[in-house]
């Protein structure tokens, strides 16, 4: 088991009712299992998961990539700025 | 011998001052600069969609802008990176993004690319630049206009190459 | 109701603001503004050709520019005139050149253009702009480099529909 | 006769060696017989006279046009600004 930290933004973190948290995962675990174990913690967020961007250490990520040792994750939607 | 090619990223709550900003990034070899800024629209006319969603023409209060500061940051090195492995004509590169409250007719960003000559893609780097900053910065943007609020949700979903 | 779409021209000897120019032709409606300045190159590198001669790489100390004023202001209205013509998505169009005593790194010339968004012709407008004002606004250059001065003579030949 | 104004920019300014000048031309007379005229006055110009750029009224003008009474004539070489 390892600790990583989640940020939430935009709609995200309206949805969550949180701007973070910190959350315990085991070794080895993809972000594909991080999104079924925070839908699981926080349903709010499943209406928009298949519309969810999110990163590892300030990178894109995708569902089969495995999260590192104290990561820091962000979810997020499709980005609007300019 | 190369000189050092400037570039500049910055996300912030000042107003962006473009005068300063090309002075930065202009060379002693420096001839030319396309610079492209956007600002917030007070009243949209045209009709478009966002997340198949289609909108009305409308009008818009303010926005609020907010990013995901170091990731932002990242993401627009990358950017500029990018613009300089196509056109390796290009000397300097400022990006900056604006963050917080923005009224209408305020600009909210800015992407300027220098060069020695205008006819060396000084013009398609800063449309590379500012299409690919819609793309991959994580930045958003909530909406207030007459009849309430909404966050505005871009349409690209990122790739392992972004 | 179409508003009244600021066009700005001028012949200065002042520094250009280019900031105050794009706030200048930023309407309601504006999101998006394509903006090219172009600045005393101190080194060139390039070689080149003027009026047939080539040019080999060198150093400028400073440009002097002068300006037929009358003419040159009737020859810009006439750019602005033309953008229009191509791209009726244009709102504002501000186009500036400064005269008088220029040393490098300075901006010597600018063409703004807005639009409601940015995939609407702004960037072709100002690069249009840009080309036609060096093509038939009457302004010259001359030259002071380490080892003289020299006048900086165009190559276009106006027609009868300039 | 009518008398026009003509003025002399960069190059042409230095060959002529002034920046402005009046002149009486007959009425009905061309770009083409004022570049005769001014030729036979100043031949320092004649070498850059395949070259010139001329307006009448702050509009380019050519050989074949007739130059209106009072016109504003100005020469010039190709535009170098920007």
């Amino acid at each position: 088991m390892h600790t990583i930290k989640i940020l939430f933004f935009a709609t995200f973190r309206t949805r969550a009712g949180m701007s973070s948290m910190e959350l315990e995962i085991k070794n080895g675990s993809t972000v594909g299992e991080l999104k079924e174990i925070l839908v699981a913690k926080i349903p709010a967020l499943e209406a928009s998961l298949h519309h969810t961007l999110l990163s590892i250490n300030r990178d894109f990520a995708f569902d089969e990539d495995v999260i590192p040792e104290g990561a820091e994750v962000a979810l997020f939607p499709p980005v609007s700025g300019g | 011998m190369k000189p050092t090619f400037p570039t500049i990223f910055s996300i912030t709550e000042d107003e962006i001052d473009i005068n300063k900003l090309v002075e930065q990034i202009t060379l002693t070899s420096t001839g030319a600069a396309a610079i492209f800024t956007g600002m917030v629209r007070g009243k949209t006319t045209r009709e478009g969609h966002a997340q198949g969603i289609a909108y009305a023409p409308h009008d818009t209060d303010y926005l609020e802008y907010e990013a995901y500061i170091p990731m932002a940051e990242e993401k627009m090195k990358q950017v500029a990176d990018e613009i300089r492995a196509r056109w390796d004509t290009i000397e300097g590169i400022a990006i900056v993004q604006r963050i917080g409250k923005l009224y209408p007719r305020t600009p909210t960003v800015l992407i300027a690319c220098t060069a020695s000559h205008r006819d060396t893609g000084v013009f398609e780097a800063a449309r590379y630049g500012i299409d690919r900053l819609k793309e991959i910065v994580p930045v958003w943007k909530k909406e207030f206009t007459p009849s309430g609020e909404e966050w505005v949700e871009g349409e690209y979903m990122p790739n392992k190459n972004d």
